[in-house]
């Protein structure tokens, strides 16, 4: 039994193409359908109903209606690392080897023994976990919860890692249409042959929006055809973007709006290289909404039985995809679009058994049993829809026996993406519906039914005159002739009946008693009602629910619906794929990398790196035979306090300051003073935020009277620049400063240890003696027969030490030369690690330390705060609770037991004291292994540390049970008078 | 009327005829002893604690919209009292504690799920920090755990540990962390109140302050003037507005923060994890979503709502450290005003004006903090003194140098 | 002279291209680049002594080709100058010559990884790439964009030629998400 | 978002990097201003829910600093200005 239910071709054939045939599976079994399907119309064509289980009660569903707006037929697409759960039947592109399977059931759709929950629905009213399991205490997380978040969710999310790639880009254009039915091609035509960058988008694979679903004319041709021909006139024009697969999922500010285009998903997998998705930011001038409507059902008891669909998915269904849901229909309406569906059903060969109109008067439709004043008020059927009881106007009641019912409560308005940013929609009596409000996004004009105008002519005309509009064009063109049928509606939401569910959220199996409940427990405010039955908060968020909901609060609290009030739609319009919002930044490529000049080199050593911000830098290098990370750190700092060490510290911000006030400019934003420094001198700098606390240190050199560079850390770096920016523009504008970056320019490398100057002296072309360049010399030199080089002689490690510097380029030859012309020394690289043990030991301060907490006394840096002058954080850093006596102080610390363990987190006790807050001294801030002393140290925040050197505390760390008696000293640990540097 | 599952049974079986309201719609009295301005989960705790832990009457809540419709309403969800520094550790342990046993305190399920939190780490100088942070709540009498990344790897193992940009090497756990019903919070709290006599007034907007020779008087509203003796504020994102009309400024900055949750799945995540290489951290709410958010957008807002850039920073962080979600859909996004004060932590204090006390500065961590906010708010207006763990919650600590900046990011808000 | 091997900014020898369909990619070591910048009251000097020097600092967002001078637009007051590298690899030098101190001149050249792109039309890909509506962009239009997560200068030559200027230490990364977007787009 | 550049015209606000309060500009001179002042330049603000002038620096596009002048409720721009043209108007010198 292939495509039962597909309609004869010769009664109009739909847009599907019958000469091909794809096969796809649902929960296993084989089904047919053509191109040009949907998942739900081409398994409505095989006959399958059932395709899906409401969240809470488990009942069994097919689909509601033939679009975005579908709250039952959820299923999950493909398998694998592909699978994606919640997938709406309803929009799903039908391709060959589709692979679906039905969700949140066991262990059948058919067969749910979930389904029992709809048995004991009355235990499970609005809101009833609010008022149990709370007895007792620990039953919450070790029994109820766990039963709950099994039962509770949808699809089944994989675990595996999505194979498929996401792309992302910008897009600009003078006018955005949202929607290519007849409001968005008309206005698409109009700004297009204007002349005007058009962007129009529509989330269906095919546009025309209505206008493919309806047999009526537009011009002399089917809407249909007249669709077609304006997207081939507009595809011709190079200043037209036509965006099919892409739906629009949020308004934000300025006029930029999201777009998620569906590049792949109606292909087995994404052509290779080709994204599945991909994410636009579109940059609108203006923006023409022309959404659309959405049809509403009426609530009435067990209205949601597969079979029961909105009147005008059936008619979409037999229009455009040559579809009949069932064999025996009826219609229940309350306006004249149900009509409209009964006729064109009829007109397409499918018996139309009743017409259930709960209007009284007007004129009967011809051939066709039409009820009015009737209604209907229960349905039958287990698995799907058999039969209907219609209470007829004279009160009488009726089974009558149906497996199609279409039902029409009137359409609402897509007003979605106008109240993104948070206007609220109006109440317009005359459709009963709620239409866009005065103040949503600025430049969004609204066209078409989206505005409330319903009919095909006002929806061409307000299209035409938004683009007209919008775009303030002088020319207007004329419309094609097309219906302009009035809107004929007399509300009914819901049917007063028995005792039954009627159902107003069919997702989260929200009723109209469970309104009813709410609004008994004073839960009365729209918000409260939604909160508290969670109306509207389904995967389809509400878009066929939540007008019925508030409309039955309204009755209940007998206030109007306006007095009722709305709540508003939030992006995105549609769900949203977190692929596509991630784009290409995941797994590695999460974010760039920056690559150090020795990167190459460290590289082909077999380097371990480690990331610092987006910086990979050489944390150590093993030799062989090493296999400890230790012995390589040990080997580099043993090597390097012995001979000489080279470490790339490229990393390091560099900032060029030139200009006349250069240096009473550094004067401002370092606490201490850089206007006196010589020519060819550099000096440690240390600079605060405006509050008194340290912001970063580094040692600036001054290379010419008006010239000087600036190095900060490699983690403020950007901060810095921005800062001082900051300063030049914002508080000193008349200064004379010119900044730039040169941290990428040059590459850097420290050179250390008691054989740093030898080393040099092979590679530098100038002198560099003690006497020609001393400690805390700086000056431009050459290398290596007249390269262009910087030579700083400053020390982190406590050593003889320089920094030199040379075009980046030249980085890795240089490494390499030095090596090479200074084998004699047993050059040794050493990385982030050894230059950590190595700062630690002389107790300079770092990340630990700089930690946006401390002030330069806690540092043990208070005086370098200059009081004579301004400086950005002098003031603010003279607050009590930053001088206080009794503060923190940096210490260094030593194990009393050269064995003792130390981690860096842990707090000081006293001896003694109990492991409680008010006895915490404060926290080691980091720790090496120092190999010259050949135990742990570390530096730390002790309470009146400066009080307590000499001292013997403990180190606890609570996480890990350690307690080590300790030594307080002080910080300079390793050479405290700074021979060797000057050496 | 007192919940319980036999009440649940009973109404189940006779139509659910006999639930009363959860709270009634008052009209405003001429004067009340205590004015409580924000109807959200601060301001009903408030209430709620005034009235039955420091035995005070004659109190109302005012709300502009509806009752828990602020921030209370709009969060993330996450409880947790994993905090560094002196001044706020104590505080949030408080908090969490009540929290532990809130639902039979106020007899509503809540929700309240310790399935724990983890703060992933992702270098060793995060580790440090973790430490640091760890041994400091367990001082202060809070639970955690420093969690290898082998261990990490055994709770999630489908977490990106093979091709990450920035490697989990661990993660810092508070195992008495997770989540709580925001929702029913608010209701909780307002149903207490509500049944204890204090008027909760709706739709109801302080339009201005009766303020005579130094000490406050009343308030004026859309629905009149009401006299109080005592008026304490706690209207978070609102705070500069409804301040000024005592004609304070305030070291607060109104930020916006975006919150999202996905569609329905089956169980993924048991707890709350936090990304510690971007701006992502989620948990899994008993429906089945995810919710999860990320940085503030990080400008002057008032608008309840943000835009994509903090959108995509958030889902790329989501991807990086989860790379299975990239077919698991964003279901709705939406935004809440954050009270961002100039050091990250609140303010709990008196002012200049007699009778006129205030409760704000949450940034984007108000929500764990409702009981303990309630309650030491409730202390200070009952006894004029500030609750034990509350102290340190000045307005007078930035003119002495005492900031409490966990993050050290100074007088940045939106840094915070 | 000297002896020393210099590395492009993709840790090569020699600077090479590499190709996506119609798109070519070529990384450019022989471009020598300094930042020059007005000191405070001296833009009138500045302005003579760059004209007699043949040395063109062009209006906001705009590059201005010249030989053997060219330079684009940076931020008020100041420009980047691009000039062969075989010529003048001492750049800064060159320009304090000819500028004296009206302007502050600090080298560039290795702070950047330069990329030039040629493809029929370079639109489809830069869309993909950076906030930049270039198809509506002059000849000439030089700005800062994003790429990446990257901070980027682009110069538009013409529709189908644009060089890209990205920082040095990130030019893998930075090749690589434009050899992605190529794919996606070719 | 999008702000309109004085020189550059229309670009992204994710270019930008949000400061605050333009009111920073007005930093007192610490030779003669105390703890109070300071006090009151850094931590307070006035925090409308309306127009504020604030700073924005367009870091990754030509780094000027901007004064924008913007409504925090509905985020409209209304005026955009070099922030050192502004500082310059207030006054500010060396």
């Amino acid at each position: 039994m292939t495509q039962s239910h597909r309609i004869d071709a010769k009664l109009g054939g739909g847009q599907i193409d019958r000469t091909k045939t794809l096969r796809f599976t649902f929960d296993g079994l084989p089904y047919q359908g053509h191109p040009g399907d949907t998942l739900a119309s081409a398994l409505l064509a095989n006959g399958v109903r059932l395709m899906g289980r409401s969240f809470k009660y488990h009942r069994p569903r097919g689909p509601l209606s033939a679009g975005s707006e579908e709250p039952n037929a959820l299923v999950e697409l493909r398998t694998g690392a592909r699978q994606e759960p919640n997938t709406r039947a309803t929009v799903v592109e039908l391709f060959d080897g589709l692979t679906a399977n039905s969700q949140n059931r066991w262990p059948s759709l058919r067969f749910d023994a979930m389904g029992i929950n709809d048995k004991l629905s009355a235990f499970f009213a609005a809101g009833f976990y609010y008022k149990t399991f709370m007895w007792p205490k620990s039953f919450w997380e070790k029994l109820y919860e766990p039963i709950i978040r099994r039962a509770a969710g949808l699809g089944s999310v994989t675990r595996e890692e999505d194979p498929d790639e996401y792309d992302k880009g910008f897009l600009h254009c003078d006018l955005l249409v949202i929607g290519a039915g007849p409001a968005g091609l008309m206005a698409a035509l109009t700004a297009g042959r204007a002349g005007k960058r058009v962007i129009l988008a529509d989330e269906d694979f095919r546009m025309g929006g209505r206008l493919n679903a309806e047999t009526y004319a537009v011009g002399d041709v089917p809407g249909a055809d007249w669709a077609a021909a304006s997207v081939a006139e507009l595809a011709t024009m190079p200043n037209v973007r036509l965006m099919t697969r892409t739906t629009v999922m949020g308004a934000f500010d300025h006029g930029i709006y999201g777009a998620v285009e569906r590049v792949a998903d109606h292909l087995p997998t994404p052509a290779k290289g080709k994204p599945r998705q991909s994410l636009w930011r579109i940059y609108s001038g203006r923006a023409i909404l022309a959404a659309g409507a959405t049809e509403r059902p009426i609530a009435f008891e067990n209205n949601d039985r597969p079979g029961i669909l909105l009147a005008g998915a059936l008619r979409a269904y037999a229009n455009r995809w040559g579809v009949k849901v069932g064999e025996r229909v009826a219609i229940f309406t309350n306006n004249d679009d149900g009509l409209r569906s009964a006729l064109d059903l009829q007109a397409k060969g499918v018996d139309v058994v009743a017409v259930i109109d709960s209007r009284q008067g007007g004129s009967l439709l011809p051939g066709i049993r039409h009820l009015q004043g009737a209604e209907v008020i229960d349905t039958s059927g287990k698995l799907g829809l058999a039969s209907i009881a219609v209470r007829q106007a004279n009160g009488r009641s009726e089974n009558i026996a149906i497996d199609a019912l279409g039902v029409s409560g009137g359409w609402n308005p897509n007003v979605n993406i106008h109240s993104h940013h948070r206007s609220r929609p109006v109440y317009d009596p005359g459709i009963a519906a709620f239409i866009p409000g005065s103040d949503g996004p600025p430049g969004l004009l609204v066209a078409g039914a989206a505005a409330g105008q319903m009919s095909t002519h006002a929806a061409l005309k307000t299209g035409r005159d938004a683009a007209v509009a919008a775009l303030e064009l002088s020319r207007s063109p004329d419309l094609p002739e097309a219906e302009d049928m009035p809107i004929r509606i007399t509300p009914l939401w819901h049917v007063a009946h028995g005792k039954g569910r009627a159902w107003i959220d069919q997702q989260n199996d929200v009723t109209v008693k469970d309104v009813k409940l709410a609004h008994q427990e004073n839960f009365t405010s729209v918000e409260h009602l939604k909160r508290y039955t969670t109306l509207g908060m389904a995967t389809d968020q509400g878009k066929t629910g939540n007008v019925i909901g508030l409309a039955v609060m309204a009755e209940l609290t007998g206030r109007s619906i306006p007095e009722t009030g709305t709540t508003i739609y939030r992006p995105p319009y549609t769900p949203v794929a977190l692929g596509a919002l991630a784009g290409r930044s995941r797994g590695r490529e999460f974010r760039p990398f920056r690559l150090t000049p020795s990167h190459h080199w460290a590289r082909e050593q077999g380097a371990v790196f480690v990331e610092v911000g987006n910086w990979l830098r050489t944390q150590w290098i093993p030799k062989p035979g090493e296999t400890e990370w230790r012995q390589s750190v040990d080997r580099e700092v043993l090597a390097t306090r012995k001979s000489v060490g080279i470490c790339d510290v490229t990393t390091l911000g560099k900032i060029d300051i030139q200009g006349t006030d250069a240096g009473a400019f550094l004067d401002r934003v370092y606490a201490n003073t850089f206007s006196t420094l010589p020519v060819g001198k550099c000096r440690y700098g240390l600079m605060l935020r405006e509050d008194g606390i340290v912001f970063d240190d580094g040692t600036t050199a001054r290379m010419g009277e008006h010239e000087y560079v600036m190095t900060t850390t490699t983690a403020n770096a950007v901060t810095v620049f921005r800062h001082l920016e900051f300063c030049r523009q914002c508080l000193w504008p008349e200064m004379d400063v010119q900044l730039i970056s040169t941290t990428e320019a040059w590459a850097q490398f420290s050179v250390a240890g008691p054989n740093a100057r030898k080393l040099l002296e092979k590679i530098v072309d100038q002198d560099i003696s003690d006497a020609a360049f001393p400690y805390m010399g700086a000056g431009n030199i050459t290398v290596c027969g007249g390269l262009r080089a910087r030579l700083f002689r400053i020390s982190f490690s406590g050593e003889l030490a320089y920094e030199i510097a040379v075009p980046t380029r030249y980085g890795d030859a240089l490494l390499r030369e030095m090596l090479a012309r200074g084998a004699e020394y047993d050059p040794v690289v050493y990385g982030t690690e050894a230059l950590g043990v190595m700062r630690v030991e002389k107790g300079h301060v770092a990340g630990g330390e700089l930690n946006g907490q401390s002030t330069a006394l806690n540092m043990g840096l208070g005086r370098m705060v200059s009081k004579k002058k301004d400086s950005i954080g002098m003031v603010l850093s003279q607050r009590e609770g930053l001088t206080d006596e009794n503060g923190y102080r940096l210490v260094g610390v030593k194990p009393v037991d050269p064995n003792g363990k130390l981690t860096a987190g842990s707090h000081f006790l006293e001896k003694g004291a109990a492991p409680v807050a008010a006895n915490d001294g404060g926290w080691l801030t980091s720790k090496v292994y120092s190999p010259h002393l050949g135990h742990d140290i570390a530096l730390g925040y002790l309470k009146a540390g400066d009080k307590k050197i000499g001292q013997r505390m403990r180190i606890v760390n609570l996480l890990s049970g350690l307690d080590t008696e300790v030594e307080i000293v002080s910080p300079h640990m390793f050479d405290p008078e700074g021979e060797r540097l000057r050496g | 009327m007192r919940y319980s599952g036999f009440r649940v049974i009973a109404e189940a079986l006779t139509g659910h005829k006999g639930w009363k309201p959860v709270w009634r719609d008052p009209d405003p009295k001429p004067d009340y002893d205590y004015i409580i301005i924000g109807g959200g989960g601060h301001g009903l705790a408030t209430a709620y604690y005034l009235a039955k832990e420091f035995g005070q009457a004659r109190i109302a809540v005012l709300e502009k919209g509806y009752l828990g419709g602020g921030n209370v309403g709009r969060n993330t969800t996450i409880i947790r009292s994993n905090y560094l520094l002196d001044g706020n550790e104590p505080f949030y342990e408080f908090s969490l504690k009540l929290w532990e046993g809130l639902e039979q305190d106020f007899n509503y399920n809540a929700m309240v799920s310790q399935r724990g939190i983890i703060n992933l780490i992702h270098t060793d100088a995060q580790r440090d920090a973790a430490t640091r942070r760890g041994n400091a709540m367990i001082l202060h009498g809070a639970d955690a755990r420093l969690l290898s990344r082998d261990e990490v790897r055994q709770m999630y193992p489908w977490l990106n540990f093979d091709n990450a940009r920035f490697p989990i090497k661990g993660a810092l756990m508070q195992p008495r962390g997770g989540t709580v019903r925001h929702d029913a919070v608010a209701w909780g709290y307002a149903r207490g109140a509500d049944s204890r006599g204090v008027d909760l007034i709706q739709n109801c907007e302080v339009t201005g302050m009766r303020i005579e020779n130094g000490r406050i008087k009343g308030v004026e509203t859309t629905r009149g003037y009401i006299g109080a003796k005592k008026v304490g504020v706690a209207v978070a994102g609102s705070s500069s507005k409804v301040m000024a009309h005592a004609g304070m400024r305030l070291p607060i900055e109104s930020h916006v923060l975006q919150a999202f949750v996905s569609e329905g799945l089956k169980p993924l995540i048991d707890g709350v994890m936090t990304f510690g290489a971007g701006h992502f951290y989620v948990s899994q709410s008993d429906k089945g979503g995810l919710v999860f958010g990320g940085d503030i957008d990080g400008y002057n807002s008032y608008a309840q709502r943000g835009n994509l850039p903090v959108i995509e920073d958030v889902a790329e962080g989501g991807m990086a450290l989860m790379p299975a979600i990239g077919r698991v859909r964003l279901l709705r996004t939406w935004g809440g005003i954050m009270d961002m004060s100039m050091d990250g932590s609140p303010i709990i204090d008196k002012t200049h004006i007699e009778g006129l006390y205030f409760n704000g500065g949450w940034c984007y961590g108000g929500f764990k903090a409702t009981p303990a906010s309630g309650w030491c708010f409730a202390h200070l207006l009952a006894k004029d003194e500030s609750h034990i763990t509350a102290r340190a919650y000045r307005f007078d600590r930035f003119l002495k140098g005492l900031m409490i900046d966990e993050k050290g990011q100074g007088a940045t808000p939106n840094l915070h | 002279m000297v002896s020393l091997q210099p590395l492009t900014a993709l840790g090569r020898r020699e600077a090479t291209t590499v190709t996506q369909g119609p798109l070519s990619i070529t990384e450019r070591s022989d471009v020598a680049l300094a930042s020059v910048a007005v000191r405070k009251g001296r833009g009138t000097d500045l302005a003579k002594a760059a004209e007699k020097a043949d040395i063109p600092l062009p209006g906001p967002a705009t590059h201005q080709p010249g030989t053997p001078y060219s330079a684009f637009w940076i931020t008020p007051e100041m420009w980047f100058v691009e000039a062969p590298y075989a010529s003048h690899e001492l750049i800064a030098d060159l320009l304090k010559h000819a500028l004296g101190d009206a302007a502050s001149i600090t080298e560039q050249t290795d702070a950047w990884v330069a990329f030039d792109l040629t493809a029929p039309d370079l639109a489809p890909l830069l869309e993909r790439l950076c906030n930049v509506d270039y198809a509506a962009q002059p000849e000439g239009y030089a700005t800062r964009t994003v790429m990446d997560h990257l901070g980027v200068y682009l110069i538009k030559h013409g529709r189908g030629s644009a060089r890209i200027y990205g920082p040095r230490s990130s030019a893998e990364s930075l090749l690589h998400a434009i050899e992605t977007a190529a794919h996606s787009v070719w | 978002m999008i702000i309109h550049h004085p020189i550059l015209g229309p670009r992204d606000a994710q270019e930008f990097v949000y400061l605050g309060d333009a009111s920073l500009i007005d930093r007192p001179d610490g030779m003669t201003a105390g703890v109070e002042a300071f006090h009151d330049y850094l931590y307070q603000r006035t925090n409308p829910a309306g127009e504020h002038q604030e700073l924005w620096y367009h870091e990754q596009g030509d780094r000027s600093w901007l004064v924008v002048t913007r409504n925090t409720v509905t985020h409209e721009i209304t005026k955009v200005e070099l922030a050192r043209e502004v500082a310059r108007a207030r006054g500010r010198t060396k």
